[in-house]
């Protein structure tokens, strides 16, 4: 058992992460069902692979989520109202509230794992002890440049590790329609980086597979490929309806293996957390994501010229009266 | 009979396509068991089966890569790109391999393949889900780029790309999926895949446009007639080639033009058609040409995007501009 | 001081961003030992070392994106695509993130990186090894798009493009590494990267290029001279931002306009430059524009690429059409 | 051994075809010195991968060659003068004399894969007992393309082989910098699918791998991945001079195991070749290719409106003003 998985705080924490994220991603369906946030990815049942993940990490390591990890980028100190804002349409989501130097939410399936390789070669250009951290999903492993992106960071032995949440599902395409391999740890294989799978519902193994490869990888010892196995228990997204092509059989089944119910009994079983624990943590949650919807709500639009504003660091001619016809138009109305 | 969806005479197009050439075979992410995730493709598994209906792994590149194996084997594949976000890993292969192994083996091998994929902005989705490349692709020689813009063009442009015996890139747009209905016969029969459509006649200036944007063209049309003005509309539907003759011709007569497109300005495809007229047809303008396009910015998140997309305010001022010329 | 080529002036450049900025580094194929295929990167990995010159793997997608995690870093790539005809994997990179990093997180990361490719025919190579994608990059937002014609701006255009915080596609006309020489002092200074550069002053004719063509488009100059007509040449060096007040000023004039471009006419950057001069400088015109350019087909193998490029004959017969034009 | 290495003449027809392979590199190296033939990629040291491989298939199974298979595309029938057609500059080179299914030439590295994923299907679909064959160099495998293609391959297990002509070299990048992976083969374990390594400088292990590849994908078994470990013992291309990154002892080295030498000594050791046969032959073979030589430089030119013929099965309008434009613009030349 891992050092951490004794420190009954810390389990505590990453329960309760666990669950913020858990009742964060009901939020949003809710505000996406009522209008109010645009098509959103649930990460039913597999917080355990995105809080094991962060808090695995130190601050000063790079963050490069996929869109499914909501959980993380809440352990990193991305606010509720960010998250919320990003998915509600506005950049601002993406500005500011985590680390500075973490990447943004990334849309197209695994086109960030070269963006990590990048990162990680900054770190061991400049000789710093940090590491990048690339999340993606199971049929990410299909798209050619996370195959490039692994096998150029195992060429250079660089300070990155990629994690697979293989939720089972790539929309509709299950995980035996996307490939042969026996596992998608074998992925590392085709690199010489070393792969290893572990269960991606239990939060301790993650968080502890985890600072093993950031360990080796932050003492030079090069990149590694973690695959986390858990299931998508959501609609891929809100604009989804996974009855159309799994069974509800299939879906019931794995509710009995999702995370948080898991290290709620353990937690219950080791008496470091009781009936009341649940009930005052639900609540204060709960009023923690209602404020975050509140402030959501309430933040100002963005002005139609910040469409313009980062376009480039200082805005070319031409552009400058493209904003400046826009904005007339804009007065105009 | 009733009336149809753009994105139901997409599927319509396609199982007529199916169940008449049996060399037709429909094959991307998500398209047989999910039956895509606009519908495009639905119930043509049940129908054709998993031989000729095909769900691929997560690969975009390679999608288009075995397409030109399929088709140089005689197949006709009909590939979907789930979005145009998520197109440019094929631009490789259309450009190097698609578009040319008919040229490179002096038409021992030919690709009649199509590529589906859904285009722009306007449905509210998330980001990455709205972009409009057209130009990129009609920059490629031995390529054809085709967009409907109507339940009725849907079907006979698909039918045709289809047919065709080189590959086309037929991008639909979203937005207008689910905006229009009309009654569309499944008489098989397929348009010409190069020839623009005079949607509207007019005699006092030429709007050209494509895709979704004919939407806020045909209002502003509308709009004009109101106050006097006729407006020809044109919808150029197959941008590659271009049927610049109908565009000329129509700028003979009317003498003022504007072009609405939804894709960034610079270098869009807005800018050959205005090309074509200052080498064409310059001696019938009367006044300046106008381009209404999206800004050289990234398309915004969905708070924000319909102020990026032209709004009919705009097409309006600029037509009026365009008709106050002297 | 000697006289030197177009790329020894890239190699010279290279080795002075070198120097001055600690976070330049550059990587691609074979760009480290070898010291490229053409020599541009000769030198540098004696000089700076492994840590800054750097051998990648084949994997042109990959090197561009990894540039972007690299620039995100405050790192200044400069990332060497060894032939334009295997740069379309990189669009995806540059189209969904290097161009649009900064909007994304609000100006939080940028990507100042640099990707220069090797461009255009007429060096007798083998297929794929000839093309001209400029107009396809121009149309990213976010992006800038040059293209030096000359030692000095290849010099004084490459620091830019390097000290620039934003993406760079910086094309390098193959046929102009070797044709010209002339003294480039290693002075370090940079040329803007938001200007055009009228090459030869006249007042009969505009005729606006950039790359290779630029030599066939002087000589024409030189041969209109001749027979007394006097043409200004304008390259445009960077496409994207275009300077258009450059060429609108010009035409202004002449009257008169002729474009010449290697790619493919339809949808080519010519038709930008058209579309602009028929937006905003259609009273000057006393004549239809032309453009010559290739052809809307594949480049041929080497034995008719002459014949692909405008030759000097094509752009002096457009320019006495269009000089005839009453 | 197998059978076809106990039959003397299938033997001596296979040294014969690297023989010619290598005596056709050398005179088109002349050539393009001489500056009648474009840039040229010689396949010297690397003989029995592209004969080997070509050997093994039949004729209505279907080759994709990189740029480096002159032997391969010779066995198959496309004749030296197309070869030559090709590579010095004319697109009449590609356009009949081998099978009439097979790809030409493939120079964008890797690229080829995918459509050997997609005849592979077309084969599946019609239910032919044809197989794919693609062959690639060791930088493929740094292509994502190259895995995507491995990978669907797998998960539909499709009749196609890839065989990788493992050279040792990508231009000036040796396999050390391509890859940190112990062998190309086992790119194949990302897949799901069997690698090997073989031999690539004993033709006899070549086709005999290669054949049985074919033969499990023939019956339905899926497809391979073979890695021919062999050297590229000439410049990259006629454009390259690899004495700027490889050293001369390196390639010395190298010259011991090369494939032709080491076939010749076993059939001479076997009694099946004479110095009187390998006089007779290299004569023979000189002829060949010198009457191939003379035929391709007596090759009347492509008119320029070629360009446009074959761009589309029908030339759209603005085209036919564009080719008409060129025609009119060469007579008054
Ligand atoms: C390159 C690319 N192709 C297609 C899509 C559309 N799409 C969004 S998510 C998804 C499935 C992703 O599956 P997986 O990688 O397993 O991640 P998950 O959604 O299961 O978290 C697809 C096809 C995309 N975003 N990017
Ligand atoms: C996609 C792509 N990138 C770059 C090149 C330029 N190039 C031609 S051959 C080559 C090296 C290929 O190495 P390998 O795959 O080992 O084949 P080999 O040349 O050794 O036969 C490179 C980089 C290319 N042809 N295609
Ligand atoms: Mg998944
Ligand atoms: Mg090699």
């Amino acid at each position: 058992m891992p050092d951490f998985a004794r420190d009954s705080t810390q389990l505590i924490n990453l329960y309760q992460a666990m669950v913020l994220t858990r009742t964060f991603d009901a939020k949003a369906v809710a505000l996406q069902r009522t209008g109010r946030l645009g098509t959103y990815p649930s990460s039913l049942g597999q917080e355990a692979v995105a809080v094991g993940v962060a808090a695995a990490m130190r601050e000063e390591d790079l963050l490069l989520p996929s869109f499914r990890e909501h959980g993380a980028q809440l352990w990193r100190g991305v606010t509720l109202q960010d998250i919320l804002l990003y998915w509600g349409g506005d950049e601002r989501g993406s500005a500011s509230s985590g680390p500075r130097h973490d990447f943004p939410v990334n849309v197209p399936v695994g086109s960030h794992a070269p963006h990590a390789v990048g990162v990680a070669l900054a770190f061991k250009l400049r000789g710093e002890q940090c590491v990048a951290v690339c999340v993606m999903g199971d049929g990410a492993t299909s798209k050619g440049e996370v195959a490039e992106a692994l096998n150029i960071a195992g060429v250079w032995r660089l300070p990155v590790v990629f994690v697979i949440n293989n939720n089972g599902w790539a929309i509709s395409v299950p995980v035996a329609r996307q490939t042969a391999a026996a596992t998608l740890a074998q992925k590392a294989v085709a690199a010489g980086i070393p792969g290893e799978q572990v269960d991606g519902n239990d939060v301790i193994a993650v968080r502890a597979a985890v600072e093993d490869a950031l360990a080796r990888a932050r003492a030079g010892n090069g990149p590694a490929l973690i695959e986390a196995i858990t299931y998508r228990l959501s609609d891929h997204t809100t604009a989804d309806d996974a009855s159309r092509y799994r069974s509800d059989a299939e879906v019931s089944q794995r509710w009995n293996e999702e995370p948080i119910a898991r290290l709620r009994r353990y937690l219950v079983k080791r008496e470091l957390w009781t009936k009341a624990d649940e009930e005052r943590m639900l609540t204060a949650l709960s009023t923690q994501v209602d404020a975050a919807v509140e402030s959501y709500l309430a933040t100002a639009p963005q002005p139609v010229e910040s469409i313009f504003d980062h376009t480039y660091a200082t805005l070319p001619a031409d552009l400058a009266d493209q904003r400046a016809a826009a904005l007339a138009a804009r007065s105009r109305r | 009979m009733s009336e149809i969806t753009l994105v139901q005479a997409i599927n319509r197009a396609l199982t007529r396509a199916m169940r008449d050439d049996p060399t037709v075979v429909v094959l991307g992410e998500d398209v047989a068991k999910d039956g895509g995730v606009f519908r495009a493709t639905e119930g043509l598994l049940a129908e054709f089966g998993e031989g000729r209906v095909i769900d691929t792994p997560l690969a975009e590149g390679a999608i288009a890569g075995l397409c030109v194996g399929l088709a140089a084997q005689g197949f006709r594949p009909v590939a979907e790109i789930q979005f145009t976000g998520f197109i440019y890993p094929i631009i490789d292969q259309m450009m190097n391999h698609a578009s040319r192994i008919r040229t490179r083996t002096r038409g021992r091998l030919t690709c009649p393949m199509v590529l589906r994929s859904p285009c722009g902005g306007g449905i509210r989705a998330v980001e990455h889900h709205s972009e409009s490349p057209e130009a990129i692709f009609a920059h490629m020689p031995g390529l054809r780029v085709v967009i409907p813009s109507s339940p009725a063009r849907a079907y006979g442009l698909l039918l045709a790309a289809i047919h065709d015996p080189d590959p086309v890139v037929f991008l639909e747009p979203t937005r207008l999926y689910r905006a229009i209905k009309e009654e569309v016969p499944d008489d098989g029969a397929s348009l010409p895949l190069d020839r623009a459509f005079v949607v509207r006649e007019g005699s006092d200036l030429t709007l050209v446009t494509w895709g979704a944007m004919l939407k806020e063209t045909m209002a502003t049309g509308e709009r004009l007639a109101a106050g006097g003005v006729s407006a020809e509309v044109i919808d150029l539907a197959t941008l590659k080639p271009l049927d610049s003759e109908t565009v000329l011709r129509s700028v003979a007569k009317t003498g003022r033009c504007v072009i609405i497109h939804e894709a960034p300005r610079t270098a869009g495809f807005g800018a050959e058609v205005a090309a074509r007229i200052a080498e064409h047809g310059l001696l019938s303008l009367l006044a300046p040409i106008e381009r209404v396009a999206g800004f050289d910015t990234v398309m915004p998140l969905l708070r924000l995007e319909q102020h990026y997309m032209p709004e009919e305010q705009r097409i309006l001022a600029a037509a009026r501009r365009v008709l106050a010329f002297r």
